[in-house]
């Protein structure tokens, strides 16, 4: 009998048990704050049902910007922190055009032209951008090590969020409203923001888009040769410079759109505007496996309904007064436990156990 | 000639030569996220210095002397007011500070500088500590308003103008604001109101919705919201958009005070109120400011500041002794009495006296409601 | 003879493919066995189950008498296991005096307090540790590169540190993936006495995979052949090289006579 | 001819991208923030900005083709370069009248255009400032002629020049600044004090040139013989660096002992986090919380103010602090236990990111303070003394650096150190070599989370009073930063990193709004330079330097 | 004029010099082999060739051009194809992508599809096993796809890193028969080999290599009987 306890307790991994337990431990904590919420009955449907379609748009920009990261990160291995910053460039300039346009009233007679005219600058400005930054902070530490060019991202995200603020002023530039996208709209009966529409299905489209392209063309499969090995990819006659270039190219258009997006959804535009939801879409990226472009998606919409329902549903049932400050604590918390459970992110490819 | 002077002041005295600048020290937030704070106060200082050169023209003439501005960053930290006042207090020619903008950082920089006997006037700092009886630092004093005079005229226009009888707040995270709004709860309370929801964001955040559906399941007569522009333009778009809240009044700060909150709030921002000091939309100053850094100020605390600078010079030219040869000896305890003693000085944020613990805004709040795109004084009535 | 290692039924299975098929094989202590066989038919499986990179899913290994199957590596090798890899895997940045020191982990026991506070328990097992570091540098024949980092070291030199760093646990059982992989004939030569050379003097039992018949059928007492995860034979050299179905799936035709004129000059 | 051909367009290019930078740094604020700042005399900073976007630009080129091309052409190409890069700086006033550039970049306005033009209106000051760089081009060509040790030895002592001019108000804040007065002007350098520093860098340059074969024959010659005398130089050079130490702050005075005390801290940490990321290779991105975490124990424990509970001195409060630096570190530690790699980073970022919002929170607001912070903590009394200078600081930090890099020492030339690099190197293999990777990972977590906290207790008692804000995301990367940029896994790499990272940083504060600038593109800079680091780990030559000593 | 040849080429890793001045060259439709020890320089050669290496002296040419300004992607496109050393196959993609990407510079639908019909052909493990992610195959497998991979650029000089190393021996003589029928059907060889003995009995030329230099040129058949060369690399004694 006691040789079997031993056999058994034998095999037990001790990480497996730690690991699981801290989980478990959290997810009952959350269950009994959600207990907590329904019984207090404080919300009504209604609201409810607003909390998650708060949730759903907040989380499309965030899937909007983690697709770039992600992007970045599957060819390359690395964490691009300047990509909220890139972000911020094709807003921010963005912002001036269509200051210009308001002032000259095009911007509303003929607002999908002017969209179209704002995101292509923003894109252009973001897509340089990246590029200078690919040139001179990526491109000569592609052999060092990996967290060197870490350190060089991080460098370069300063340096772009205050070379922002010299050339445009550290004030906060308000966009100005585009009259069509005002108001709401009735989806499948839920009332939801015209602009928050707007995005979830630009974000669904960039992403499908996108998933078609790296997994099924030439460039595709070349890039995810490049990810995988640069020597090797070049001997199959991939250009290795320009696969990394266009990778750089097609994440920063991507921040170039949902910076517009993003500037007409909050309205404002400001130097630092990129730090946090680059953090954010870091972390949706990684909940989603990063490195997959639907993950990434998957990852930006389950952030943000958790962010937006969390607190109300979570944190209230456990009588944590201004739970709405803690709803990175949440976010953070849905991360490890995603994390826990899923080593790789809910969509990442098990790497089946790596091959000895 | 020889200098006949002889220094007697027990905190010894700054001695500037003839040509020498008499320096005073800036120490403000110029990096970060809060950096528009004092990007706004430098001018005001900045502006103070320059109209009390044009005016005292003949007094600085005499040793040719000039006004200079030391600027250091004092972050909005505790550290980075330490490094700036340590910076300012090895400079031994440093006759006064303007700063800091955040109580973190004067925490440590008022006792720092206070041990080295240089007087620290600050334009925002509001927390009430810093000017408490026991905790308040020798020679610190500030031209912003204690949290405590501010919160209680936003509860007692709430209840008593708008007839609220309750209240949610909702704070940001930093010291001001979440004292600011302890404080007007508090009143609130007193006065008789109920403070139905005390919540709180993070500056960074973007989607308010969540946050404004919570407090509009408690339907509160006043929201009030003491925070800065960029959040602040937010939660009033924001709040126009979640049902609930269609007949909360909203409220909020001096922080909110500046043309870009207009232009980021855009209309929503119609009808709301912000309390601040008595003269907030001073045009001629605004004029000045255009004109000397091509862009409006960026914040509320320009007036403050320019307020505690011109507080600084005034009493530096009262105390200072001009010797022949055009030195001119400012003994330091003396400066500092001077300022503390500081009476019915008529800055631009109104009247200021002095505390004995360094308290000088004048007590008169505004309440200022938004009309067409102005920020129009509507209480107390004159 | 009484062996040391005892599979039975091991049974490991990737999604649908069986790696590993219902495969029992021993091994006899102090004597070298090969294990041989096409390439993926199961033959690293089968040393990453023994070894406890895997759990088998059916099956047990019994190891010195104790099961094993199921334990963590370090367990194992705590057990007395010690292995090399098919794909060189050394610590790459570290030297190879230390790369040995690491080997011999298991037998240290001092604590982080008697690092800080270099206690005589300290004192002694590090003086140890480099001796017998120092020690297993020579017998592998790398005497003087001690302090080079081992990513710096030529291949055959990486093949043989990987050994060393195998040897500093003092394991019972040695499992060897390839020892001579990307070697020419003369350094095989070299590693095939070398292995010898273990055996005899240490008295280890050796399981080896290997390639090269000239390897295999020169120094193996037993060799198990695998395909498809499956063991088709079993036996003494002689018996394989002429077992039918062992030179239709494994070693061709043509190999086979060249086998025979291999091992005849060796 | 055709060699011809591209030299030249070789040359235009070059002049452009001096233009673009040259622009870059003058609509981005710089030159105009700098020229507020007198470096040598009247010449400002922000001169000296432009002047070095251009000459860098020039110098790079033209050196590249000096072997090739004659004297004259690199004189008329240096010119082109650094007028053509003058000119399209020059365009900005000279366009202005027609183009609004105001309404997109805030410091194009008339203040910089009459910088730009030395206030001598578009066009006469265009043309101007045109010559000025063609002149600079060309006295950049006759520096690039010179023959090599005079180049360099130019070079340098130009850029040593301009940096000690910059920090030289610093001279005059320290003990003994009064030494330095006569060598200075009002704000940097006088131009005696700049002929001095130009003409002691060259002659250094020059002696040391000239000193080298005689010393490296000599070391040749006594290294079979004698290691007495290596070892008694160590011991001399020892002795110093340590009188050295000890004294330096006297001669600083406070403020920049304030700085070294910042380095300090952060050496502190970064001997910690390079336990974890330079020896373990568990990447942490969430390092700050276990600072706070030091931080805000000793504000509860010693603060005299309500949050107070029990009213320690430091000496009492700081083994907690330590210590439960330490616990959470293996809590923490043990969800991330099977993470690997990024996604390490994230989830420890994560964890940072959380402890600075509960700190902040209100919902533990009534015991440690929310947003208002701890206020009131003490200094560290000592023997009825009391620590409360920077000065006497420096010394408690020391002794926290002494300690700390004792530890990370002695835990490095261990089983345990060992066993960490192995994880480092490949987790599967040292787990097969009978590595217990729990363990191991914990007590790696654990002494970095320790060595954070106790800077955190030290920078509680500090600065005096502490607040959420502070344990920002920016503490974390700075410190991940500094022990890449010193070199990872090293541990005078990890003091090199802090000065640089925060020791420069804290020099340049005047310029704050540009000083993230500086410092993120010095990041990008330093790594290029070095990828390795300034002071990479040497391969430890443990069998030769132990078959010595026997 | 050889097809290629390789005039005293210096290579370095760093400081250290693995090419000290290697010449050699390969004829159209030869199969030439280089042997030698460990780190002698033999992949270094092939790095250099192929362009993953510069060589800081000597010239590397293909049919009179000079390969060495050119990147290792546009040798490719010259006819150039390389097997690497260790397989180098993309772990995370399946069987059939990387021989898709094999022909990445193609665009010949149906001669693609012919030869991707040829390389199943050789290899059947590789059809039954297109789907299966790379990473996941048995090192033969992998030697094989790595193979087949480099046949789908249709190369006219196809470079070969130890194409037997880690393979059973019935796989070892299929491939050598491969390496053969490529070769009679035009494809010139330079082939890298432990395996002298099989490099040397399919090989026209071949060349041995020690501490990156050339030591001994010849015809297989001359090496075969030299007794250095026995005695090192064929293991006779
Ligand atoms: N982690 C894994 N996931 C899925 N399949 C695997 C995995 N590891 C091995 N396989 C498959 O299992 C089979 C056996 O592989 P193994 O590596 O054991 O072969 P082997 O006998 O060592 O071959 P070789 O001699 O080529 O090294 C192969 O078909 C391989 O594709
Ligand atoms: N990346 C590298 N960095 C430094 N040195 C290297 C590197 N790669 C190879 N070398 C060195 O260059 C020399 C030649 O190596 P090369 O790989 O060309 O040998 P090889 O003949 O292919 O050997 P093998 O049979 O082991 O494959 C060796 O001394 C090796 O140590
Ligand atoms: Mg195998
Ligand atoms: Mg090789």
């Amino acid at each position: 009998m006691s040789e079997k306890i031993k056999y058994f307790l034998e095999r037990i991994s001790w990480v497996d048990i730690m690991v699981w337990l801290f989980g478990l431990a959290i997810l009952v904590i959350a269950v009994i704050g959600v207990i907590g919420s329904i019984h207090n009955a404080y919300y009504t449907k209604e609201q409810w049902m607003d909390f998650v379609v708060f949730g759903i748009s907040q989380g499309g920009v965030y899937a909007l910007i983690a697709l770039g990261y992600t992007l970045v990160y599957g060819i390359l291995f690395m964490i691009n922190f300047a990509h909220g910053d890139i972000f911020m460039a094709g807003a921010f300039t963005g912002y001036f055009l269509a200051a210009k346009l308001n002032q000259y009233g095009i911007y509303n007679s003929h607002p999908i032209i002017s969209l179209l005219l704002i995101m292509l600058l923003a894109m252009v400005t973001s897509v340089v951008v990246a590029l200078i930054t690919e040139r001179v902070a990526y491109r000569p530490l592609r052999k060092a090590p990996r967290l060197v060019p870490l350190i060089t991202a991080i460098g370069a995200s300063f340096t772009i969020e205050y070379t922002f603020r010299g050339l445009y002023g550290s004030g906060v530039e308000a966009y100005p409203d585009m009259k069509i996208f005002v108001g709401k709209t009735s989806v499948l009966g839920l009332r939801i923001l015209k602009v928050h529409l707007l995005v979830i299905i630009l974000s669904i489209l960039l992403m499908a888009a996108l998933y078609a392209y790296v997994q099924y063309t030439k460039a595709g499969k070349a890039m995810r040769a490049v990810a995988e090995d640069k020597d090797v990819a070049s001997l199959m006659g991939v250009d290795v410079d320009r696969v990394i270039v266009n990778t750089f190219i097609l994440g920063a258009a991507l921040a170039g759109i949902a910076g517009v997006l993003y500037a007409l959804i909050f309205k404002q535009v400001h130097f630092f505007m990129g730090f946090i939801p680059g953090i954010k879409a870091f972390t949706a990226a990684v909940v989603g496996g990063i490195g997959n472009v639907p993950g990434a998606m998957l990852g930006g919409f389950i952030l943000g309904i958790f962010e937006a329902l969390g607190p109300g549903l979570i944190l209230e049932g456990l009588g944590i007064p201004a739970s709405y400050q803690l709803k990175d604590v949440i976010a953070f918390t849905l991360l490890v436990l995603v994390l826990i459970f899923r080593p790789t992110g809910l969509m990442g490819e098990r790497l089946s156990e790596e091959k000895v | 000639g020889k200098s006949s002077y002889k220094c007697e002041d027990p905190y010894g005295c700054v001695n500037v030569a003839p040509g020498q600048p008499i320096k005073i020290g800036a120490a403000l937030v110029l990096s970060g996220p809060n950096e528009s704070l004092g990007v706004d106060s430098l001018g005001g200082v900045e502006i103070a210095v320059d109209d009390f050169t044009a005016a005292n023209k003949d007094w600085l003439a005499k040793g040719k002397h000039s006004i200079q501005v030391v600027k250091e960053d004092s972050q909005c930290s505790a550290e980075g007011g330490q490094t700036a006042a340590q910076k300012l207090a090895a400079d031994k020619s440093i006759v006064g500070v303007i700063g800091t903008n955040c109580s973190s950082a004067g925490e440590p920089a008022s006792k720092i500088l206070s041990d080295a006997h240089i007087p620290l006037i600050s334009p925002s700092n509001t927390a009430p500590s810093l000017t408490a009886p026991k905790t308040h630092a020798e020679c610190y004093l500030r031209t912003a308003h204690n949290d405590k005079v501010q919160g209680k005229a936003v509860a007692e226009f709430a209840y008593k103008v708008l007839g609220a009888k309750t209240m949610a707040t909702i704070h940001d995270g930093s010291p001001y604001a979440e004292q600011l709004q302890q404080v007007a709860c508090d009143v609130f309370k007193q006065l008789g109101g109920k403070c139905v929801a005390q919540e709180a964001i993070n500056v960074g955040d973007t989607d308010m919705r969540p946050v404004l559906t919570k407090i509009a399941a408690s339907k509160p007569d006043v929201l009030y919201y003491p925070i800065f522009i960029q959040e602040g333009a937010l939660i009033t778009q924001q709040a126009k958009e979640v049902p609930g809240l269609e007949n909360t009044v909203l409220m909020g700060s001096d922080g909110m005070i500046s043309p870009d909150f207009i232009k980021a709030a855009g209309k929503a921002a119609e009808g709301m109120y912000l309390s601040g000091p008595a003269a907030v939309n001073n045009e001629e100053f605004n004029k000045k400011y255009e004109a000397k850094y091509g862009q409006e100020p960026p914040s509320a605390f320009h007036l403050h500041a320019y307020d505690a600078a011109t507080m600084l010079l005034n009493a530096i030219k009262k105390v200072a002794v001009v010797d022949k040869d055009g030195t001119i000896h400012i003994p330091r305890k003396a400066l500092c009495q001077a300022l503390f003693s500081t009476k019915n000085f008529k800055g631009l944020t109104g009247t200021l006296t002095c505390n004995q613990y360094g308290d000088c805004a004048d007590p008169k709040i505004n309440i200022n409601k938004i009309i067409n795109g102005k920020y129009v004084p509507v209480w107390p009535k004159k | 003879m009484e062996p040391i290692l005892i599979a039975k039924g091991v049974t490991k299975r990737f999604g649908g493919l069986v790696a590993v098929n219902n495969l029992d094989f021993t091994i006899e202590r102090g004597s070298i066995a090969s294990v041989i066989g096409p390439n993926g038919a199961g033959k690293t499986t089968f040393f990453n189950c023994i070894t406890g990179f895997y759990t088998p899913e059916e099956g047990k290994i019994i190891f010195d008498g104790r099961e094993i199957q199921g334990l963590t590596p370090d367990r194992v090798t705590r057990m007395g296991i010690a292995r090399t890899y098919q794909n060189i895997r050394l610590f790459s940045n570290m030297t190879a005096l230390e790369n040995i020191m690491v080997g011999r982990h298991p037998l240290m026991h001092h604590q982080w307090w008697d690092a800080i506070l270099h206690t005589r328990r300290y004192k002694r097992e590090e003086q140890e540790a480099l001796e017998a570091a120092r020690r297993l540098l020579n017998f592998v024949g790398l005497q003087g590169l001690g302090d080079q980092l081992a990513r710096n070291l030529p291949y055959g030199a990486q093949r043989r540190l990987e050994i060393a760093r195998a040897l500093a646990s003092e394991p019972k059982l040695l499992l060897l993936d390839e020892p001579t992989a990307g070697m020419n004939p003369q350094e095989t030569s070299e590693m095939i006495r070398f292995i010898r050379h273990l055996r005899d003097e240490l008295g280890l039992s050796i399981l080896l995979i290997e390639h090269d018949m000239k390897v295999v059928m020169t120094i193996s007492e037993k060799i198990a052949v695998m395909d498809f995860g499956k063991k088709i034979a079993e036996g003494k050299p002689e018996e394989i090289q002429r077992n039918p179905r062992v030179i239709e799936a494994y070693l061709g035709r043509g190999a086979a006579s060249g086998i025979k004129s291999a091992t005849a000059t060796a | 001819m055709d060699s011809q051909n591209t030299f030249w367009k070789s040359a235009v290019k070059n002049g452009l991208l001096a233009g673009a930078i040259g622009l870059y740094s003058t609509l981005v604020g710089l030159v105009q923030a700098f020229n507020k700042r007198a470096v040598i005399e009247q010449l400002s900073l922000g001169h000296i900005t432009l002047l070095l976007s251009w000459g860098v630009v020039a110098y790079v080129f033209l050196n590249h083709h000096r072997e090739a091309e004659s004297k004259g052409k690199l004189i008329a190409a240096g010119a082109l370069v650094g007028g053509l890069g003058a000119f399209l700086v020059a365009l900005l006033p000279m366009t202005a009248q027609w183009v609004d550039y105001h309404f997109v970049f805030v410091h194009a306005g008339p203040e910089m255009y009459s910088l730009l033009t030395f206030g001598k209106g578009p066009w006469v000051g265009s043309a101007m400032l045109v010559a000025v760089g063609a002149l600079w081009g060309v006295l950049i060509a006759l520096v690039v002629s010179l023959p090599t040790f005079w180049r360099n030895s130019v070079v340098k002592a130009f850029l040593i020049t301009i940096t000690v001019g910059l920090l030289s108000d610093l001279f005059s804040g320290m003990t003994i600044g009064w030494m330095f007065q006569p060598f200075l002007g009002v704000e940097g350098l006088n131009i005696l004090g700049a002929v001095l520093v130009f003409g002691l860098s060259i002659a250094y340059d020059y002696w040391s040139a000239h000193r080298k074969p005689k010393e490296s024959a000599e070391a040749v010659a006594t290294e079979p013989t004698g290691i007495t005398k290596a070892q008694l130089r160590r011991m001399v050079v020892g002795a110093l660096a340590l009188v050295v130490v000890a004294g330096l702050p006297l001669l600083l005075g406070s403020y920049l002992s304030h700085v070294l005390n910042m380095v300090g801290l952060y050496t502190i940490m970064g001997l910690g986090l390079n336990i974890v990321v330079g020896y373990a290779g568990l990447l942490d991105l969430g390092y700050v919380a276990f600072f706070a975490l030091g931080a805000y124990m000793m504000g509860l424990l010693t603060s005299t103010g309500p949050l107070g509970i029990a009213h320690w001195t430091f000496w009492e409060a700081v083994p907690f602090s330590i210590l439960v630096a330490m616990v959470a570190g293996i809590l923490l530690g043990v969800p991330v236990l099977r993470m690997r790699g990024d996604y390490l980073a994230i989830v420890t970022l994560g964890f940072g990111e959380i402890i600075r919002i509960l700190a902040l929170s209100n919902w533990l607001k009534p015991l440690i303070g929310g947003a208002q912070g701890i206020l009131l903590i003490p200094k560290p009394p000592l023997f009825g003394f009391k620590i409360q200078t920077p000065i006497h600081f420096y010394y408690l930090i020391l002794v926290g650096i002494g300690l700390a890099a004792f530890v990370a020492y002695r835990l490095r030339e261990s089983r345990l150190g060992r066993a960490w690099m192995a994880m480092r190197e490949d987790e599967d293999v040292a787990e097969a070599m009978g590595i217990d990777l729990v363990v191991t990972k914990l007590t790696a977590f654990a002494f970095g989370a320790s060595f954070s906290g106790l800077a955190g207790a030290i920078f509680a008692s500090y600065v005096g009073s502490i607040f959420p804000h502070s344990f920002n995301l920016l503490i974390s990367i700075n410190v991940l930063s500094l022990i890449i940029v010193g070199g990872v896994g090293s541990m005078p790499g990890v003091f090199v990193g802090s000065l640089a990272l925060v020791g420069l940083p804290e020099l340049l504060r005047e310029f704050a709004e540009y000083r993230m600038l500086i410092y993120g593109l010095s990041l990008i800079a330093m790594m290029l330079l070095k990828p390795e680091g300034f002071w990479p780990e040497p391969i430890r030559k443990r069998e030769l330097r132990e078959e010595v000593g026997d | 004029m050889a097809m290629l040849e390789l005039k005293d080429v210096h290579s370095f890793y760093g400081n250290i010099e693995a090419l000290k001045g290697i010449s050699l060259y390969v004829d159209e439709g030869e199969i030439v082999t280089l042997i030698g020890a460990n780190g002698a320089g033999k992949t270094t050669t092939l790095r250099t060739i192929t362009g993953l290496i510069k060589p800081r002296q000597g010239t590397v040419t293909l049919e009179g051009e000079d390969l060495t300004k050119f990147k290792p992607h546009e040798i490719v496109y010259k006819g150039v194809s390389m097997v690497p050393e260790g397989r180098g196959i993309f772990a995370r993609l399946t069987v059939a992508e990387n021989l898709d990407l094999g022909a990445y510079i193609r665009n010949d639908k149906e001669g693609i599809k012919e030869d991707l019909e040829r390389v199943y052909e050789l290899f059947p493990r590789l059809k039954e096993r297109r789907n299966q992610v790379a990473g996941t195959l048995s090192g033969g497998e992998q030697q094989m796809l790595a193979i087949g991979r480099a046949l789908m650029a249709r190369p006219r000089l196809l470079l070969l890193d130890e194409p037997s190393m880690g393979l059973a021996p019935v796989l070892v003589e299929l491939i050598f028969d491969t390496i053969v029928d490529i070769n009679k059907q035009g494809t010139t060889i330079l082939l890298v080999e432990q395996n002298a003995l099989m490099a040397l009995s399919i090989a026209h030329r071949g060349y041995v290599l020690r501490t990156g230099e050339i030591v001994l040129a010849d015809s297989a058949e001359n090496l075969r009987n030299n007794e250095m060369v026995q005695k090192t690399y064929l293991g006779m004694e």
